[in-house]
């Protein structure tokens, strides 16, 4: 059996890199990149968890989170791609008409 | 797990799919909208806005026939007697939402319909969700609903709202959803009561359940917009269209609130030895100092309506972190108050717009022109800040006697801390809510502009500075209504 | 029908004359005045019927010794489990409001003429006229904390918007100063209005919150162990949550009084207020301060008033010197004025601290006095503004050739504000000083230095107010501007100050006819804080040791 | 119990692979080099996911986030990006703060993992007769079946929204600003 | 209505001041001299009808159970005290109407003299002490409108803006006394006061003594005493009548007055304090009178020194003397005044040059021919006022001298003030006479006083002859007003000194002497010149002598008369000045701190707000991945400090 910890551990690392990820690159898709490994550490917490859940609430849930971040990514798209195309900025700094 | 249990749940859930009938008037009726908008494309605003509205009757019919309390699909969906308060409120300011004035333009389009009948969905649902995993579905279907109507005045500063506000949203989900990944581990499971054995079987899980419970949290801070998790507010308020933003501001705030309520109820949050709500207090005082401060020097009055719905934010907790039956209805109150006095504040504002009004000191002279106009403005940012005669002010007297009777109980210091900063907040607050009405009155007009007050606005906005008067005058009236229903959650 | 609710409708005839107002199209715009002439002077009729049917001889001081009462079930909040707030119309008066309520009538009606020749948005201005009249009045016969308190707040907007839209040049400035201040003394009064009506029950096994003041009186009210019960025995950093309550009410009162050193914006509110906004600001604005003083403070809290009372008069005696010298050092006449007015109202503090009978009795003589003064003194200043624009004193010389009639009038309210034996002002600080010197000496709170350095008061008023006379009227003739045109007063003004000196002279002459109006009322009210104030205090003690 | 073993193993390889792909993403100058090292990790992350007694996760895993969100992710960088080099490079922004932000988020982890999770006792895991992936399907007509319909509005929605965002240009109207 | 007389003496007077001012504007004059007429009959009357210790109560304000009445109380005192004002009071209003007849202000004038009658028939008739403050401030009011009577000039504001604040300096020091006696006694009534013997009573000494002194505030105040003495002087800026009647006979006095009805309440210690200051007072009035050349600030500082006297003798302990002196003084000192009246109306009707001072003796001379009448007048009073036997000023110097011989709670140089001041006022007075009715400087035609200058003069001079107050002019102690005043509780007759008298006329002779040699000098010596042959030796004496003096005496008191006056202007004025001065700079500080202190700290309050509301909304700055960072940071912060209590 591998211990809880450590996939805790590496769930954790995971979610560690993601927001780093989301803080540094200036990308808006590095970003959803960056959440989406947030999401995937906590999906790998919930697999991790549920190995002994006879009721596979875990595994279920993660099933869901995954569609629920293709949908997220799908509108975040969207709207990336209607700000390069009005406005030709991909990274996301460079959005800041809107401040104060 | 054998097959006749099976059977045996299935029909159970067959059974139980009544009291969600609502919902499933609310999704079928929004796939006829999609139709409707495959017809007739962008036209036809006025049937869809009666669809919509005939629609929303239609729900509240659903409501009243269904709202029965009670635990139903084995403990997922619990029907409290604030739902059957809550969705009618719910229904009534979204159907409030579709008669804002500048909305016409986006009344034409059936997907606005559609994404706004998808929030109310989420709220109703949210409120009686008893699940982790239906907790967060919920409130995803709520905010990318809420992520692309922010786009809807599709411009510039609309899609850059847009994606800062998702990825916020995002992260801030994601970070939430960490934690109810470490509560499931260990809770062992999704329902909320699971949570609540954990706790009152009182075994020491270190600090592992509160990390999980903080995490959870800012997903909960997230939608009720409170400071750290603020900042995507002001931006996403200032960009969108004004009923969104008053829609917004309004219904998840209402929703995740009651939600967060039964939270704590069902998994005894405060047994826990860890003092959760003084972080609520803190963030409840930062909130209202941020908002607040931040408010004063905007320019435009959207802008400074996020901010006000940041304190405003903070005020609402309050009701969370007294937490018995007097906090609760208080915060239903305040709740009740604050919808109706934002809603009128964004549709004066929505008014405005429509004439070409954007910033507040383009409003200079208006309120001699306009005199009327002048003193509903006056009367819902009075009602606003808190002060007598509104609705507002009883909101807040009920608000501040709740805390107070549970410091009294209680006594803990951060508590009339909390009491203290809150009430030098309305202090604050009042400097700019009176800016409005100030420029409106006190400053020379520049301009030839005037208001055009039509007729139903002029009802509209008349009803609206109505209630909130008489939700001070009468405001046992209310009270009444919020009596009948028992909040021994 | 009006015998009986003769308080509600002195309360309530200036709000129905801003309905009829509001029916009034803007075509017809001389009619407003008319309409705020007529409701004022209905007013100060059934004001004078009030007092002339008022029987002075009931003695004490509480629910029984209140006259005209009116109570009637208003709000019920009910909280669940709690119990219920309930919320009362109650309104009477005693002998400590009615000379207020009078005072209030004839200043508002006063202030009226004086808003003759407003000519900016006649409407809106008469409204909130009409608007500020109901509050004021409904602030001193209200008995319900909660009404009040409503009645309190209420008068901040209308103030607010005269201020600021028919105000001077720094308008914007002083409105909201004046908004501001006044509102964090009302949060502060609102924090402690809270706490009482959840610690004040209508009777000792009721569950019924009530904010009514004179349940509030009564030890036995207070729900055992709430945090204003005299048996709660918790602290707030080293006081007790009654001290805290006291301390706070009384600061949110000082306010509006006001008091040094939260005064700061009365002389900017005075400055660039239009003349009768200034009138009735001064006139009866303040003494609801005062007033809030006394029916608040005093009666919900005598052991604070035994506590607390020493440093209640040193802040007085403080406001008194202290406001004198800032006056003297003023150049504006209105601002000078506006803190001869702080000064004033230091002897209120004085001789209501000195929970003597004559200390008493000479504040709220005070008050009223001052109300008549102050409203002199205003109108005088403003005599000088529509004239000229100007107010400095230093931009005039030897008026009293030019206008002998001004001169005279103005001599007579100088003269009756530096407290001129004959005049009101007199009686007032006489009263106030004796009684604050007998207290002191027969073992009151207040320390002998405390009369003795408000005598001094006196002579910086005289010394500020002489001055002034000396610099603006004496000597010979000269403006700034060669082009201002000085004519004497006209009828109008007149109109507003004779009466208003006849009355300070009257009252100054015969102060028994409003003393005698107060008097039995006072003595309960010295005897209850008194009483009342040391029981409490060793009840309190006991529970905190 | 070799298979154990093995499958030990193998999580400390497929993890390692994973959390250096991400680290790798985070260093990766090339956006779309930065999408291929993300593959890299969701395969580990399925990897994972099948050994840890989750095999339809893992396919999920592999079929929706790689069949789905990287092919839209690759979609977006070429639509969002002129395929001419420079614009294809991943800037990295106040790399301190996030630096210190990440560890700071790590330090908090850092005490409750050295003190160890306290997993829930599940019990014995007893044998239901059914497998993994028929226990699921039973899972999502049953106790998650709500779970099922909300997921299913929600894809609807965001169908319709993404779709309505992305397809604007096809309207003249609605689009205010266009420069 | 047996109290009708006085509330004739009482209200007469403000009914005229009322008609004069509002009706009867023409015929002010005429209506004030009827009025005044009225009065001074009801006085006469009063004294042979009202019954002695009468009076009424009123009840004025009751606050609680405590009752501060009013009243009217009449006794002897009171009964020649009015009478005395009456007299006065009635000739000044008879003075006035030939000397204000070009003025354009007669109502106004008429009226405020209405007034002032009003109030100081109220200060004598006053049964406590509270009616007594009452007008006691009111004749300071009038007192402030008539010496600024011409308001349009520089100095008479400043006089009378002086002039009160002085006072109510003084009447500080009053309400300290009633606050004290209410405190103890809880009534005001002086005859129930001392009925209560307040001396003796359970007071502590400390307060006992605050009392007094308190009271003896007041009368310093009012009675120009040090060091409160300068606005006496300054008052002179006012119409010379109003002079005569306020600030020499009546209101001056009212301060004694005081003294002696409240004298049973003064504490021993307190006597002291009173008897030298009045000695002080007295010495240098009378030398400030020297180095004076205004006619009217020479008779000032002659009054402030008669008070002086006065107060002296009610700190010696003989109150009676002191009202008899102030009776004395009322009459001589008004005719006084009333003949400066005369002779400044005279240059005022003959000598319009421009920036002519008509009040300036060093413009005088000669006019002994010019103004018989009024020379006749002056020399009577002058002769009563330097304390010359068989007049009235003689009776009553001697009372007060004899007093302060037996007093032996005074210092001795109180003594020695006392008589140096007897020599002092006997020579200024000279001086004045001398210089203004004989130097030939400066003669015109003869001028016929009027008719209403000539009665006042008349009567007043004739009333300063020791006859009408004592059959024998030679003793004070037959004089009928000691034995009307028997039963004034405070009656001490002093032990009598043979030598006092003797001193006294002799140092009052040399004074005239004194003085006549030195202003007549220039004649003398040259009559000399004439018979130096026949008396070298008188010559050379007369030489020596005028040696002796100018060296000695001329210039030694010369110097010390304007060491004097430079005191009293320069130090005791400069302090008050500068006390004044100082409360404005003070104010302009305190001011100032409100403003930038006070009032700033609100404002940076506000500014501080401000400042922190642009500071939150910094957060705010637009870029998404800033905002990121900052929730995140938030949130951590909240982790850790949460982690850290745990």
């Amino acid at each position: 059996m591998i211990p809880i910890e450590h996939y805790i551990i590496f769930s954790s690392m995971l979610l560690v890199i993601g927001l780093m990820i989301i803080l540094i690159k200036r990308n808006a898709i590095m970003i959803l990149a960056g959440v989406e490994l947030i999401l995937n550490a906590a999906n790998i917490n919930l697999v991790a968890f549920s190995q002994n859940d006879p009721s596979l609430s875990g595994q279920m849930m993660t099933l869901f989170v995954i569609v629920v971040a293709v949908a997220e990514s799908a509108v975040a798209l969207a709207i990336v791609y209607q700000i390069y195309r009005h406005q030709g900025i991909s990274n996301i700094d460079e959005l800041n008409e809107l401040k104060g | 797990m054998s097959m006749s249990s099976l059977n045996e749940q299935i029909q159970a859930i067959i059974g139980d799919f009544g009291v969600l009938l609502p919902e499933a008037t609310l999704i079928v009726g929004s796939f006829i909208l999609i139709i409707l908008q495959l017809i007739f494309k962008d036209k036809a605003g006025a049937t869809k806005v009666t669809f919509s509205l005939f629609l929303l009757g239609l729900i509240s019919l659903a409501v009243s026939y269904s709202s029965v309390s009670g635990e139903y699909f084995g403990g997922l969906i619990s029907i409290t007697p604030v739902v059957g308060l809550a969705k009618p409120f719910f229904i009534v300011v979204t159907g409030f939402v579709l008669l804002f004035p500048k909305g016409e333009d986006l009344l034409k389009r059936g997907e606005y319909h559609f994404l706004l009948l998808m929030i109310l969905l989420g709220a109703m649902l949210l409120i009686q969700v008893n699940n982790l995993l239906l907790f967060y579905l919920t409130l995803e279907l709520i905010s990318i609903t809420s992520y692309i109507l922010i786009n809807f005045n599709f411009d510039r500063k609309g899609f850059e709202a847009g994606i800062k506000y998702l990825l916020f949203g995002a992260m801030a989900s994601g970070l939430m959803l960490y934690g109810m990944s470490l509560m499931y581990g260990l809770a062992g499971s999704l329902d909320l009561i699971a949570i609540g054995d954990l706790i009152s079987n009182g075994q020491s899980s270190g600090l592992w359940l509160p990390l999980a419970l903080m995490l959870f949290f800012i997903g909960i801070w997230f939608k009720l917009a409170l400071a750290p998790m603020h900042i995507w507010s002001p931006d996403a308020y200032e960009a969108g269209p004004t009923p969104v933003v008053a829609y917004i501001s309004i219904v998840p705030k209402v929703a995740v609130l009651i939600f967060f309520a039964q939270f704590v109820s069902t998994t005894q949050l405060n047994a826990i030895d860890f003092d959760w709500k003084m972080i609520f207090s803190g963030l409840a005082i930062v909130s209202m100092f941020v908002g607040n401060l931040s408010a004063l020097n905007q320019s435009n009055a959207k802008r400074m309506m996020a901010y006000s719905s940041i304190a405003h934010s903070g005020m609402l907790i309050i009701g969370l972190i007294v937490g018995d039956s007097f906090g609760l209805q208080a915060m239903l109150f305040y709740a009740i108050v604050y919808a109706v006095m934002n809603l009128g504040a964004f549709y004066l504002i929505d008014l405005f717009q429509k004439a070409g009004f954007e910033e507040i000191k383009d409003l200079a002279g208006l309120g001699r022109k306009s005199p009327w106009l002048g003193v509903f403005v006056v009367v819902i940012m009075i009602a606003l800040a808190g002060l007598p005669p509104t609705g507002g002010f009883t909101a807040k007297l009920l608000m501040f006697t709740a805390l107070w009777e549970y410091y009294q109980s209680e006594g803990y210091q951060y508590l009339i801390w909390l009491f203290g900063l809150g009430l030098l907040n309305t202090a604050i607050s009042l400097f700019f809510y009176l800016k409005i009405p100030y420029y409106m009155f006190v400053y020379p007009s520049e301009s030839e502009k005037n208001i055009k007050f039509s007729l139903k606005d002029g009802t509209i906005v008349a009803v609206v500075v109505f209630i909130v008067l008489l939700s001070f005058f009468k405001a046992d009236l209310l009270l009444n209504v919020l009596n009948q229903f028992n909040f021994a959650l | 029908m009006v015998m009986d609710h003769l308080l509600s409708w002195l309360v309530f005839v200036p709000l129905i004359a801003a309905v009829v107002m509001l029916t009034i199209p803007q075509s017809q715009g001389h009619l407003y005045k008319w309409v705020a002439l007529g409701a004022l002077g209905i007013v100060t009729i059934l004001s004078l019927v009030l007092v002339f049917s008022f029987n002075q001889g009931i003695a004490g001081y509480g629910a029984d010794s209140l006259q005209f009462t009116k109570q009637l079930d208003w709000i019920n909040l009910n909280v669940g489990s709690f119990g219920s707030l309930l919320i009362q119309y109650y309104v009477g008066v005693d002998g400590l409001s009615l000379a207020l309520v009078l005072l209030s009538a004839i200043v508002l009606f006063i202030g009226v003429i004086s808003s003759w020749n407003i000519k900016k948005n006649v409407q809106g201005y008469f409204l909130l006229y009409m608007v500020l009249s109901t509050s004021v009045i409904g602030c001193f016969v209200a008995l319900d904390f909660f009404l009040f308190y409503l009645f309190f707040e209420f008068m901040l907007l209308p103030m607010y918007f005269l201020i600021g839209i028919w105000g001077g040049k720094r308008r914007a400035y002083a409105s909201i100063k004046f908004f501001i201040y006044t509102l964090i003394g009302s949060l502060l009064i609102l924090m402690v209005m809270i706490g009482l009506s959840l610690s004040v029950v209508q009777g000792p096994d009721s569950t019924v919150h009530t904010f009514d003041i004179m349940k509030m009186m009564n030890p036995e009210n207070y729900l055992p162990g709430s945090l204003l019960a005299l048996d709660f025995d918790g602290q707030l950093l080293g006081l007790t949550y009654r001290a805290w309550a006291f301390i706070l009410l009384i600061v949110g009162f000082a306010i509006k009084l006001p008091a040094v050193p939260v005064h700061t914006w009365l002389p900017d509110a005075h400055v660039e207020a239009p003349t009768p906004i200034s009138v009735v600001l001064a006139g009866i604005l303040l003494k609801i301060g005062g007033y809030g003083f006394y029916r608040i403070g005093y009666t919900i809290f005598p052991d604070g008033a035994i506590e607390y009372g020493w440093w209640i008069a040193l802040f007085g005696v403080i406001a008194i010197i202290y406001a004198a010298f800032v006056a003297m050092a003023q150049a504006d006449l209105k601002r000078l004025i506006a803190y001869s007015s702080v000064s004033h109202m230091g002897f209120v503090m004085l001789g209501m601290a000195s929970l003597t009978v004559e200390g008493n009795a000479g504040a709220l003589f005070q008050m009223f006095s001052h109300g008549i003064i102050s409203a002199l003194l205003f109108l005088m200043s403003g005599v000088l503004y529509d004239r000229t624009g100007d107010r400095m004193i230093a931009n005039y010389s030897g008026l009293a050739g030019k206008m002998p009639l001004f001169c005279v009038a103005v001599i007579l309210s100088f003269f009756a504000a530096l407290g001129l034996p004959g005049f009101s002002g007199f009686i007032a600080e006489f009263l106030v000083l004796i009684g604050a010197f007998d207290g002191a000496i027969n073992g009151s709170v207040v320390d002998t230095f405390m009369p003795v350095l408000g005598l001094l008061g006196l002579v910086l008023g005289a010394a500020y107010f002489l001055w002034t006379i000396q610099r603006m009227f004496f000597g010979k003739f000269w403006v700034r501007e060669e082009s201002w045109q000085l004519p004497d007063l006209n009828a109008r003004e007149l109109i507003m100050i004779i009466p208003l000196v006849i009355l300070a002279l009257f009252f100054g002459i015969f102060p028994g006819l409003l003393l005698d109006l107060a008097n039995e009322t006072v003595m309960g009210f010295v005897e209850y804080v008194n009483t009342q104030g040391h029981q409490n205090l060793e009840l309190i003690n006991a529970a905190v040791r | 119990m070799e298979g154990i073993d093995l499958n030990i193993i193998a999580f400390y390889i497929l993890a390692g692979f994973s959390v250096f792909s991400a680290l790798g993403i985070l260093f990766a100058k090339n956006v779309v080099h930065a999408v291929f090292l993300l593959v890299l990790v969701f395969l580990g992350i399925a990897g994972v996911f099948i050994i840890s007694n989750a095999e339809f996760v893992g396919v999920t895993q592999i079929m929706i986030y790689i069949g789905g969100v990287l092919i839209l992710m690759m979609f977006g960088i070429m639509l969002t990006h002129r395929i001419d080099g420079k614009r294809l490079e991943s800037e990295n922004r106040s790399v301190l703060i996030a630096t210190l932000l990440g560890f700071g988020l790590l330090g908090i982890l850092f005490y409750p993992i050295k003190a160890g999770f306290p997993l829930f006792d599940f019990g014995s895991n007893e044998e239901t007769g059914f497998t993994v992936t028929e226990q699921i399907g039973i899972h999502l007509m049953t106790t998650e079946l709500i779970a099922l319909e909300v997921t299913a509005v929600l894809l609807l929605m965001a169908l319709v929204g993404a779709a309505y965002l992305a397809g604007l240009n096809l309207k003249k109207k609605g689009v205010n600003d266009t420069d | 209505m047996e109290n009708i007389l006085l509330y004739i003496i009482l209200f007469a007077p403000l009914v005229s001041a009322a008609l004069s001012y509002f009706l009867t504007k023409k015929w002010a004059g005429e209506t004030l001299v009827g009025f005044s007429l009225l009065v001074l009959l009801a006085a006469i009357m009063a004294w042979f009808k009202q019954p002695v210790s009468s009076g009424f109560e009123l009840d004025w304000i009751l606050a609680g159970n405590q009752n501060f009445s009013i009243g009217l109380y009449y006794d002897q005192l009171a009964g020649i005290m009015t009478i005395v004002v009456a007299i006065v009071a009635l000739l000044v209003a008879i003075f006035s109407m030939e000397y204000m007849k070009h003025d354009g202000g007669q109502p106004r004038y008429f009226a405020m003299l209405g007034l002032f009658a009003f109030s100081m028939y109220g200060i004598v008739l006053a049964s406590n002490l509270l009616l007594t403050f009452v007008f006691w401030e009111l004749v300071g009011f009038s007192s402030y409108l008539l010496i600024g009577f011409w308001f349009e000039k520089d100095a008479p504001p400043i006089s009378s803006f002086k002039a009160f604040l002085m006072n109510k300096v003084g009447d500080i020091g009053f309400l300290l006394g009633i606050f004290i006696l209410y405190a103890f006694f809880k009534t005001l009534n002086i005859q129930e006061l001392i009925g209560l013997d307040p001396v003796n009573a359970a007071i502590p000494n400390g307060l006992l003594i605050a009392l007094g002194i308190g009271l003896f505030l007041a009368a310093v105040g009012k009675s120009a005493q040090f060091p409160l003495q300068t606005w006496l002087p300054d008052a002179m800026t006012g119409p010379t009548p109003v002079s005569a009647l306020i600030h020499a006979a009546t209101m001056v006095a009212a301060g004694v007055y005081l003294m002696v009805r409240v004298f049973p309440m003064l504490a021993p210690e307190v006597l002291t304090v009173i008897g030298i200051v009045g000695g002080i007072t007295a010495f240098m009035g009378a030398f400030a009178a020297f180095a004076q050349n205004d006619i009217k600030k020479i008779l000032a500082f002659s009054t402030v020194s008669q008070l002086g006297y006065m107060i002296m003798a009610v700190g010696a302990g003989f109150p009676v003397a002191a009202f008899i002196h102030l009776t004395t003084h009322a009459f001589f000192k008004a005719g006084l005044f009333l003949c400066s009246g005369s002779i400044i109306h005279y240059y005022h009707e003959t000598n319009h040059t421009a920036g002519f001072d008509p009040q300036d003796i060093r413009n005088m001379g000669g006019l002994k021919k010019v103004l018989p009448f009024t020379f006749m007048a002056f020399t009577l009073c002058m002769l009563s006022l330097a304390g010359l036997p068989l007049f009235s000023g003689f009776l009553s110097k001697e009372m007060i001298l004899n007093g302060l011989v037996s007093a032996d709670h005074l210092p001795s140089f109180v003594l020695v003030f006392g008589f140096a001041s007897v020599f002092m006022t006997a020579a200024y007075m000279a001086r004045l006479y001398f210089k203004v009715f004989f130097n030939q400087q400066v003669a015109g035609e003869k001028y016929a006083e009027a008719v209403s200058v000539k009665v006042p003069l008349l009567t007043l001079s004739s009333l300063s002859i020791g006859f009408v107050f004592s059959m024998n002019p030679l003793s004070p102690d037959d004089s009928w007003l000691l034995s009307v005043l028997t039963s004034y509780k405070g009656i001490g007759i002093a032990d009598h000194f043979v030598w006092v008298p003797i001193l006294s006329i002799g140092l009052a002779l040399s004074g005239l002497i004194f003085s006549y040699l030195y202003i007549e000098r220039k004649m003398l010596s040259g009559l000399v010149s004439g018979v130096k042959s026949l008396t070298y030796n008188l010559s050379n004496r007369n030489f020596y002598l005028d040696d002796i003096y100018d060296v000695a005496f001329v210039s030694g008191s010369k110097t010390l008369a304007k060491a004097a006056y430079w005191w009293d202007q320069k130090v005791v004025d400069r302090v008050v000045n500068l006390m004044g001065k100082t409360q404005v700079v003070l104010a302009y500080l305190i001011g100032w701190f409100d403003r930038r202190i006070v009032d700033g700290g609100v404002r940076l309050v506000t500014w501080l707000v401000n400042f922190a509301g642009n500071r939150t909304r910094q957060v705010q700055g637009g870029n998404l991945q800033n905002y990121l960072a900052w929730a995140v940071f938030g949130v951590l912060l909240i982790f850790y400090f949460f982690e850290l209590m745990t």
